[in-house]
């Protein structure tokens, strides 16, 4: 029942949300309706949290054996709350930025939401699919229609990029369909396959290929800081901070326990990828003035941590992803609050144009060192728990011969992340304050809220991350013994 | 109840200080604020002088405070060890910490009050972490601390945000650190890899100093080697010390307290700490040994011509780090620790003092336009005095025992360890009696203005200045040799349950005989004497004040370090991000990606002209790819 | 006769068509050839037809007689297709005064 | 060589001849007289092949009426050999060339052709003649029959639609 | 036997409206009463209540799929009426014989989705075939028709006789035009066989538009009248495709292997041609033609694998494929300027009209939750389940890659970019009927089964 209710709430209230013209109204409206979501989705966790209510199963394509299967188990959980919390804070956050057509813009925003918790709930692979593609429909109108000057060409990359991947990715659901026992989409079928070698090889890279162009992996991720930067804001969040982990939430979900033999045989070539990405991701940062590249980057860089932490498959690597997927979304929705507030004052987004916001907006300055902190995985707050989980992983993985090489040279991107980070903070925040910058203001009560809650949940996350890690614990216990069970 | 299990309460008081301080500094008075973060700092204080006095009785503990990381078989707690190691860390945390909380009260008076409470939060959430640092019971804590007291010491350092070149300072600091916690890190992480577990020592023997024998060679010096990466980032030795001198951008309370008392020393302490493991590693202690000694000769050459009096200040603590680690080296883990206490009292003191000195002078650092300051500053002068015959280990003052007990271990050890180290506390008592003659000896040379406001500090500064004096002179009788008098060494005995595993492994260790020893003193302390008499008769009456050339200007200009790591490291990775981002970036990748696109734009533009428009060509085309099926038919595929 | 005599035959004529319409721009010439391959298509099926009444002759007196109906049938079509094909070219020539294929390229790419 | 034989290589003859010339004739006119001759030929061959009925239907619907037509529009047009448009003689070459490619494949696939060897028979048999055609084209293929005129129909009604003003 | 009868007779009847009014209306208010009675006297075919007791003499064969095949065949042509029939006004005078024409054509579709003598097929092809020539002429005056309907003429006519050399050769090995003749017995493609498979296949590739076949289909759909190109892209395509796999799998299916090869080339050569061309055009219609390639090149899929998922997903393909193209073509016939940037800001002018529009879009590009998406779907699903072609199915899903490019210019248009203010005539009632048929899309989008579930229930009856 619940995550039926996830689904069906932002799905009718998005299309409702195109009924009403008044912005304030559908302001109003779409900020209850995640407010409700995101009730259901704590609901969920924690008090109907018995198998009854987080499952579901209606008959939907009974001549495929596909059936609109719902389940939120332990992998889903953290991101249907991510999905949940994440949307009244956008909506807050934001609440004074204006848009031609509201309405058409929250009812997207909505129908996108549906997708995204679609994909995190779906437990039939055609259901899976279908979210997939769902939720980047919305993506791709909200950037091109309320984008920046470049939105139609760049948006347009981005659609098709990944539309080729989820293609590919189609082609490979379909393939291990046809081979399941029982003839159907079924989560559990998949997870009964047992395809030779070389097979699980080539599916490997047809998954693998959808999976990292959403991520983005290295060399994937042209499209990404051009979206992010051309995106408004809002939708950037969305995009950051809950999209891109459809990417690894897919790899664990649908990769690794589908196709184990697959992820062993190319997990180092993946691996590479992801720890080239992590090293390249934050050396392009450092060069990036615009304050949206640069957070692109550097979510380019950590979301490659994640999946190298997958790909070397270590049980504790996989724990430290399920919860830094969390844990990112948190940070980046936070950062880019931060920046949209920074862009909605100055109406730059060019570092070189700001400076000395530190004595004009102390608050601001605050929030954003304190996230840009997280962002760095500096001890005591979320990220660093992740981050440690899953470097600790790689270094300690048993699956490939070059973890050290791979723990050592991503590593670097630590002090990487460091340097960017801290240059960002000093050029945006500190020095003398710039002819833009000189009478900014400090936030308002709406935006320190929402700032004030990250914040807070972000070093709670950090110092107390027992929950989240009981919370997937069975699910990456299952996953991880899914990955060895087939092996040959 | 036992009092140890109230040690949480140590950083917690900093902790509620640095919460109130930080969401209350707009609305609390400046006093207020001054109170509230002395007083946390003190109530700390007092608290770790009751776990000592606990300690004292060989009452250790382990306290859980609740499962931080708990994942498969990977189980840390937070939790705090109180021992004899980190009760004497937390009293010198907490009390130097206090003594200079006090001082900063009235040194930045002149603060707005919210960059005021700023200053307290940061100062507060620096002694917290600190704390973290030495009483957690593993190395996940201690690395929290670590990287806590990293971030401190950034937000410090670039206090004055204002200043692009401060923050550029603390920006350094941070990286440097960085690259040490890198260190650190994979330390931590091959140790999880090896033995399961972080956690110093338990109860029934499952600790990292319980199980170290499962781990080969390769692994412990492998992690041993990587430990001191880490410390030499955060204790700034050879090669990543360059943010120390830098970090004196900060406020001159906090180069006392971070970048002099405490939190460089934490390389020391993790050494110190990981003794077990080093033991094992007798490779890594040569390294130690090298690399500390190496670095108090560098940075002490460097010291002899700095005339900025906080950069002098700096280069001697790098000197003096450099010391303690060769203390590590050559084993004497005590003997480190000890002078690691006696600098934190004598440097701190000279920090304040010198301070006191800037505040006197209106900010102005530089050395060449002070003079004669002695008669104007009397308490300050004194009281640096004394701070400087401390470190130039003139007996009975601290500096003398605890320096000497390192140079004696490394005699044992080396006599060439000796000989340099002993060069290294000529170079020191120079350095440092030319800073003070330039300083305080000879005539004024500051502008009219500067000189008509010089009075002396206020109480809260001078008082501190007293009671670090007071324990700089008193503090070396902690630690009094054996040859002075046997069982007077007080902290090798304290110390000793921490050391036990270690001596277990080294075994008998052969001590110098008296009469070497009385040699050796006497040599140091006749060396020094010298020196100091050089520095004062050179530098009294005509102090240096033109611009060093040749060599002199090689070591004004730190050898050059900074422009070599420019040009080695910094240029060469900008470069390559700049070509990164410009060329591989938009031309090579994102040009592939679009090319695909342009391929496909390309590939139609000259696809349709197939379309020409003609039957004749139509007809042609349909007739030759029936050819062509056909000959794929009946000759390729001839079945 | 042998078969592959008028198989030949029918061949060759069927390629003189479509040498006739590769070769020709004058729609009309081209479409005459076009009903060339149709005779040669007609020829072939009743060589084909009294092929088969001949292997089958003892068992059933009208095997093959499909052929030869299936002749009418195209023949037929052919009439319906040649006063389609005529009025459009007419129509066209109305409109241009040409009746050149190559002309006819305002369609294109 | 039986006359029969004879009649064969010479009708062939006369139709591949009279089939070239219609192609390489310049004049419209004279195409459609070569291929009339073609015609002929052709209905000789059936014939001589006791297809009497489609021999005569070839004559009087081909030679008799379309051709007519054809000659009809030509006239009509006013096309001769100076009108004649020219194509450019490599795409002629190329179109010969191809033709001759598609005829030599043709052969080359229809050489070992599993009817090779069977006969097709001459001047016996009466499946060619009127009354047995007829039968079987009312009995078991009346409904190609009738659905024909439905062809015929949309011809009509498609030449009305293309020819009224 | 009811769809073809009546059909005829339809036929008929419209060409005596034109004789007896002249009141536009009225005769399209006849086309449609008819059609509909068309398709309600197929459905009732389909439950077994047959008008006409014929004795075809193994001529023809009805089965389900064909009858299904027609009754989505005529509910789209029904729809189309419904949209674009006020829309052939405008192209000339002989309104009720455009109608009879495409009653014709529709008897040829019943012909071809029946039939089981080649003979059948043959006639079946060129009953839709003349008609087609006609409609694509049909605007007189106009040079483009004529151009369109004499290139389509010649090169019609040109594969007609390919067709029947295929037919004869056929014929010549196995002594029959029947095609249970013909598979009895066929183990193997003796050279004859082959040649005339081949030929065959050419020759349907023509009608279907394959590559390297398709060259009259841009041309032709280009210069037509754009309503009568709608009708031809869309219901007169897929009945081709309906002929094409009849008459392969009656014919070949045994011996399926051996001529897979050939057919993945030309569907590989269709995909890629189609969608690459379709990409640089500037026209709307003339990119929607390539579409029609390029989409004719997914259907061909079910030639390749040739299964049973294949024949369904065929069937779904056609009401998916012909729904949205009828759609957008509608919405098309209602601008002036074909060209892209005709449809510039249509969605500040015409919400409806651009998101309809859109979701039509959508489903020709394959996006899940469109019929689109399903007809792919099964497309691929038949190939990758045929296991031997994999290499098509990526060139496939590569090519549906690229397919987004020029439908997505669309969108962008009418969304993303300013225009300049057209007026567009639209009535409530087209609205309405494009939002239903909209609807129908996501519906089936969704519910993929729902219409054949339906459909088959309703003939088990």
């Amino acid at each position: 029942m619940i995550p039926v209710l996830l689904i069906v709430i932002p799905l009718v209230s998005g299309l409702l949300a195109f009924l009403i013209k008044q912005e304030k109204n559908v302001k109003v409206w779409s900020l209850l309706t995640s407010l409700v979501t995101m009730v259901v989705a704590i609901l969920g966790i924690a008090v109907f949290h018995k198998p009854e209510y987080l499952h579901t199963d209606v008959a939907w394509l009974p001549n495929l054996n596909s059936s609109f299967s719902l389940t939120m188990d332990g992998m889903s959980k953290l991101l249907c709350l991510l999905t949940g919390i994440a949307y009244p804070g956008i909506f807050i956050a934001t609440w004074h930025s204006t848009y031609k057509n509201p309405h058409q813009f929250y009812a997207l925003m909505l129908l996108m939401q549906t997708g995204l918790l679609g994909v995190f709930v779906a437990s039939d692979a055609l259901l899976f699919y279908f979210f997939w593609e769902l939720a980047l429909i919305p993506a791709y109108f909200l950037c091109s229609i309320w984008g920046g000057e470049r939105r139609v060409a760049v948006t347009f990359k981005f659609f098709i990029y990944t539309f080729v991947g989820s293609l590919l990715m189609l082609v490979g659901i379909i393939w291990v369909y046809m081979h399941t026992p029982d003839h159907s989409f079924a989560m559990t079928s998949f997870y009964k396959v047992n395809l030779p070698g070389n097979t699980q090889g080539w599916l490997f890279w047809l998954f693998f290929l959808a999976f990292a162009i959403k991520i983005p992996l290295w060399p994937f991720h042209t499209w990404q800081p051009d979206t992010y930067e051309q995106s408004p804001t809002a939708v950037t969040m969305v995009l950051s901070g809950i999209m891109v982990k459809m990417g690894v939430f897919g790899i664990l979900r649908w990769l690794a326990p589908v196709l184990p033999v697959g992820l062993w045989g190319y997990g180092d070539p993946a691996a590479s990828m992801c720890v080239i990405g992590m090293i390249y991701a934050s050396v392009v940062a450092m060069q990036q003035d615009d304050l949206k590249r640069l957070v692109a980057y550097s979510s380019i860089a950590h979301m490659g941590l994640m999946g190298l932490a997958i790909f070397v498959t270590s049980s504790i690597g996989i724990q430290g992803v399920m919860i830094q997927m969390f844990n990112h979304g948190i940070n980046i929705i936070g950062m880019w609050i931060v920046v949209e507030l920074i862009e909605r004052q100055f109406g730059t987004r060019k570092m070189s144009e700001l400076g000395g916001l530190a004595q004009q907006a102390p608050s601001l300055a605050i929030m954003l060192v304190v996230v840009s902190l997280a962002n760095v995985a500096l001890p005591l707050t979320n990220a660093f728990i992740g981050e440690f989980m899953m470097f600790n992983g790689v270094f300690s993985s048993k699956a490939s011969n070059y973890h050290y090489i791979f723990m050592v040279v991503g590593g670097i991107s630590i002090i990487l992340s460091a340097i960017y980070t801290l240059n960002m903070i000093q050029k945006v925040f500190y020095g003398n304050t710039s002819s833009l910058t000189a009478n900014a203001r400090d936030i308002r009560v709406n935006e320190k809220f929402v700032l004030a809650v990250l914040l807070i949940g972000i070093v709670i996350m950090g110092v107390y991350p027992k929950p989240m890690i009981e919370a997937t614990k069975h699910a990456v216990d299952a996953i991880y013994s899914k990955m060895f069970i087939k092996l040959p | 109840m036992n009092v140890l299990q109230l040690v949480w309460l140590v950083p917690f008081f900093p902790l509620v200080g640095f919460l109130i301080n930080g969401l209350l500094r707009k609305q609390l008075p400046k006093s207020l604020i001054s109170i509230i973060g002395s007083g946390m700092v003190l109530a700390s204080f007092i608290v770790s002088v009751l776990l000592f006095t606990e300690v004292k009785q060989g009452n250790t503990a382990v306290v859980n405070l609740f499962d931080f990381i708990s994942a498969g078989n990977l189980k840390i707690p937070f939790a705090f060890q109180i021992d004899q190691l980190s009760s004497l860390f937390l009293l010198i945390i907490t009390g130097v910490g206090f003594l200079i909380h006090l001082y900063s009260a009235a040194y930045m008076h002149e603060e707005r009050n919210e960059h005021f409470g700023r200053y307290f939060c940061y100062l507060n959430l620096f002694v917290f972490s600190m704390l973290l640092l030495v009483l957690g019971a593993n190395y996940l804590i201690m690395f929290i601390g670590w990287e806590g007291v990293g971030l401190c010491s950034y937000l410090l350092i670039g206090y004055w945000f204002k200043n692009t070149e401060y923050t550029n300072a603390a920006k350094k600091a941070f990286i440097m650190n960085r690259i040490g916690d890198l260190g650190f890190l994979i330390a931590i992480f091959w140790i999880i890899a090896k033995l399961g577990t972080v956690t110093y020592t338990t109860t029934d023997g499952a600790g990292v100093f319980d199980l170290y024998q499962k781990l080969t060679r390769t692994d412990v010096i492998g992690i041993t080697l990587l430990l001191f990466v880490g410390a030499t980032g955060k204790s700034a030795q050879i090669p990543l010390y360059t943010w120390l001198p830098d970090a004196m951008a900060g406020p001159t309370p906090v180069s006392a307290l971070i970048h002099a008392a405490t939190m460089v020393t934490a390389g020391i302490y993790m050494i110190a700490r990981s003794n077990v493991l080093y033991t094992m590693a007798p490779e890594t202690l040569s390294v130690v040994a090298a690399i500390g000694l190496a670095t108090a000769l560098f940075a002490a050459t460097i010291a002899i011509k700095q005339n900025d009096i906080k950069k002098v200040l700096a280069y001697s603590t790098v000197s003096q780090l450099g010391y303690m680690f060769l203390g590590l080296g050559v084993g004497a883990f005590t003997g480190a620790v000890f002078h690691v206490m006696t600098h934190a009292f004598f440097k701190a003191l000279l920090f304040l003092g010198a301070g006191s000195v800037i505040h006197a002078m209106h900010h102005e650092q530089d050395i060449r336009r002070m003079g004669g300051l002695a008669k104007k500053l009397p308490i300050t002068h004194i009281t640096f005095l004394i701070g400087c015959i401390a470190i130039a280990g003139i007996p009975p003052f601290s500096g003398f025992f605890s320096k000497d007990e390192i140079l004696a271990a490394a005699y044992t050890k080396d006599k060439l360890y000796y000989i340099l180290g002993i060069v290294g506390a000529m170079m020191t008592a120079f350095y440092m009696f030319r800073l003070y003659a330039t300083t305080f000896l000879g005539k004024f040379r500051g502008t009219e203005e500067q000189k008509h406001h010089l009075h002396e500090s206020p109480a809260a500064m001078t008082i501190p200045l007293i009671v670090l004096a007071i324990l700089s002179v008193a503090g070396g009788f902690l630690g009094v040799p054996e040859v002075f008098k046997p069982e007077a060494h007080w902290l090798e005995h304290f110390l000793a349950p921490v050391f036990a595993e270690s001596a277990r492994i080294k075994g008998e260790v052969h001590h110098l005989d008296h009469n070497t020893e009385y040699m050796l003193m006497g040599l140091s302390v006749g060396l020094a004497v010298i020196a100091i008499l050089v520095a004062l008769f050179r530098y009294s009456k005509k102090p240096e004040l033109h611009e060093p050339a040749g060599f002199g200007k090689v070591l004004a200009d730190k050898w050059y370090i900074d422009e070599l790591y420019n040009f080695v490291i910094v240029k060469p990775l900008n470069w390559l991000a700049k070509w990164l981002n410009s060329f591989f970036e938009k031309k090579f990748i994102d040009g592939l990606v679009n090319g695909v696109g342009r391929l496909v734009n390309y590939s139609s533009r000259q696809v349709r002209l197939l379309q020409s428009g003609l039957v004749g060509n139509y007809v042609l085309l349909m007739v030759l790819s029936m050819l062509a099926l056909f000959v794929v038919k009946f000759l390729l595929n001839s079945k | 006769m042998l078969i592959e005599k008028y198989i030949y035959l029918a061949i060759a004529l069927f390629c003189i068509g479509i040498v006739g319409v590769l070769a020709r721009r004058n729609a009309i010439i081209i479409f005459m050839c076009i009903e060339l391959m149709l005779n040669a298509v007609n020829l072939l099926l009743v060589a084909f037809s009294k092929m088969h009444h001949a292997a089958a002759v003892a068992k059933g007196a009208t095997a093959g007689i499909e052929g030869q109906l299936f002749v009418f049938f195209i023949m037929v079509v052919a009439a319906a297709e040649v006063s389609v094909g005529l009025a459009i070219i007419v129509m066209m020539y109305r409109n241009t005064h040409s009746v050149d294929v190559n002309f006819l390229n305002r369609l294109k790419h | 060589m039986d006359i029969s034989q004879v009649l064969f290589y010479a009708l062939s003859a006369m139709a591949l001849g009279s089939a070239i010339m219609v192609v390489i004739s310049r004049n419209p006119v004279h195409s459609v007289l070569w291929l009339i001759i073609t015609f002929f030929a052709i209905s000789g061959h059936y014939i001589l092949m006791n297809a009497q009925f489609l021999g005569i239907v070839n004559l009087i619907v081909y030679a008799g009426a379309i051709m007519v037509l054809f000659l009809f529009v030509i006239m009509l047009m006013n096309l001769n050999a100076e009108t004649e448009p020219q194509k450019n003689k490599w795409l002629k070459l190329a179109g010969v060339v191809a033709g001759g490619c598609l005829l030599l494949v043709l052969v080359a696939a229809l050489k070992q052709a599993e009817v090779k060897g069977k006969v097709a028979m001459l001047e016996t048999g009466d499946i060619g003649l009127i009354r047995n055609l007829g039968k079987a084209l009312f009995t078991d293929f009346v409904v190609p029959f009738e659905i024909s005129s439905i062809l015929f129909l949309s011809a009509m009604v498609g030449a009305v639609v293309i020819g009224k003003k | 036997m009811n769809a073809i009868v009546i059909s005829a007779v339809l036929g008929v009847v419209m060409m005596f409206c034109g004789v007896f009014t002249n009141s536009k209306p009225a005769v399209r208010f006849v086309a449609i009463i008819g059609l509909l009675g068309l398709l309600i006297a197929n459905v009732l075919d389909m439950g077994g209540y047959h008008f006409f007791n014929v004795n075809v003499n193994g001529m023809l064969a009805f089965d389900i799929f064909g009858l299904l095949f027609n009754t989505i065949a005529f509910a789209a042509t029904w729809i189309y009426f419904l949209l674009s029939g006020r829309d052939m006004e405008r192209v000339g005078v002989n309104l009720a014989e455009y109608f009879a024409l495409i009653f014709f054509v529709l008897c040829g579709i019943a012909i071809v989705s029946a039939f089981n003598s080649l003979l059948m097929l043959f006639l079946g092809i060129e009953i839709i075939s003349i008609p087609l020539y006609i409609l694509t002429g049909s605007d007189k005056r106009n040079l483009k028709s004529n151009e369109a309907a004499l290139k389509y003429f010649l090169m019609g006519a040109f594969s007609t006789g390919i067709m029947l050399m295929g037919i004869t050769l056929l014929y010549g090995a196995k002594g029959s035009f029947n095609m249970e003749v013909i598979r009895s017995g066929t183990t193997t493609l003796t050279p004859m066989l082959a040649a005339g498979l081949l030929l065959l296949l050419f020759a349907m590739s023509f009608k279907v538009s394959a590559v390297p076949f398709h060259f009259w289909t841009p041309d032709a759909y280009d210069g037509a009248p754009t309503v009568f190109t709608s009708f031809m892209a869309t219901i007169v395509k897929v009945a081709g495709f309906i002929a094409f796999i009849r008459l392969f799998e009656g014919c070949f299916g045994e011996v399926h292997k051996q001529w897979q090869l050939l057919a993945a080339i030309i569907t590989a050569a269709t995909l890629f041609i189609g969608n690459i061309t379709a990409v640089f055009q500037q026209s709307v219609k003339r990119m929607l033609s390539y579409s029609s390639i390029a989409q004719a090149g997914f259907m061909l899929f079910a030639l390749v694998a040739m299964n049973e998922t294949a024949k369904e997903g065929l069937i779904f393909y056609a009401a998916a494929y012909s729904l949205a193209t009828i759609g957008i073509f509608a919405v098309l016939l209602k601008m002036k300027d074909y060209t892209f940037e005709g449809f510039n800001g249509l969605a500040k002018r015409q919400p409806v009209l651009a998101a309809t529009n859109t979701i039509f879009l959508l489903s020709l590009a394959g996006i899940p939750a469109t019929a689109g998406f399903w007809a792919k779907f099964y497309m691929l699903s038949a190939a990758i389940n045929n296991g031997n072609v994999m290499w098509l199915v990526i060139v496939g899903v590569l090519c549906a890659a690229v397919s987004v490019y020029y439908y997505f210019r669309v969108i962008q248009a009418m969304y993303f970019k300013d225009g300049e203010p057209q007026e567009i005539e639209t009535s409530r009632g087209f609205k309405g009927l494009l939002i239903v048929i909209a609807a129908v899309v996501v519906l089936l989008g969704i519910f993929p089964h729902w219409l054949i579930n339906q459909l088959y229930s309703f003939f088990y009856l």
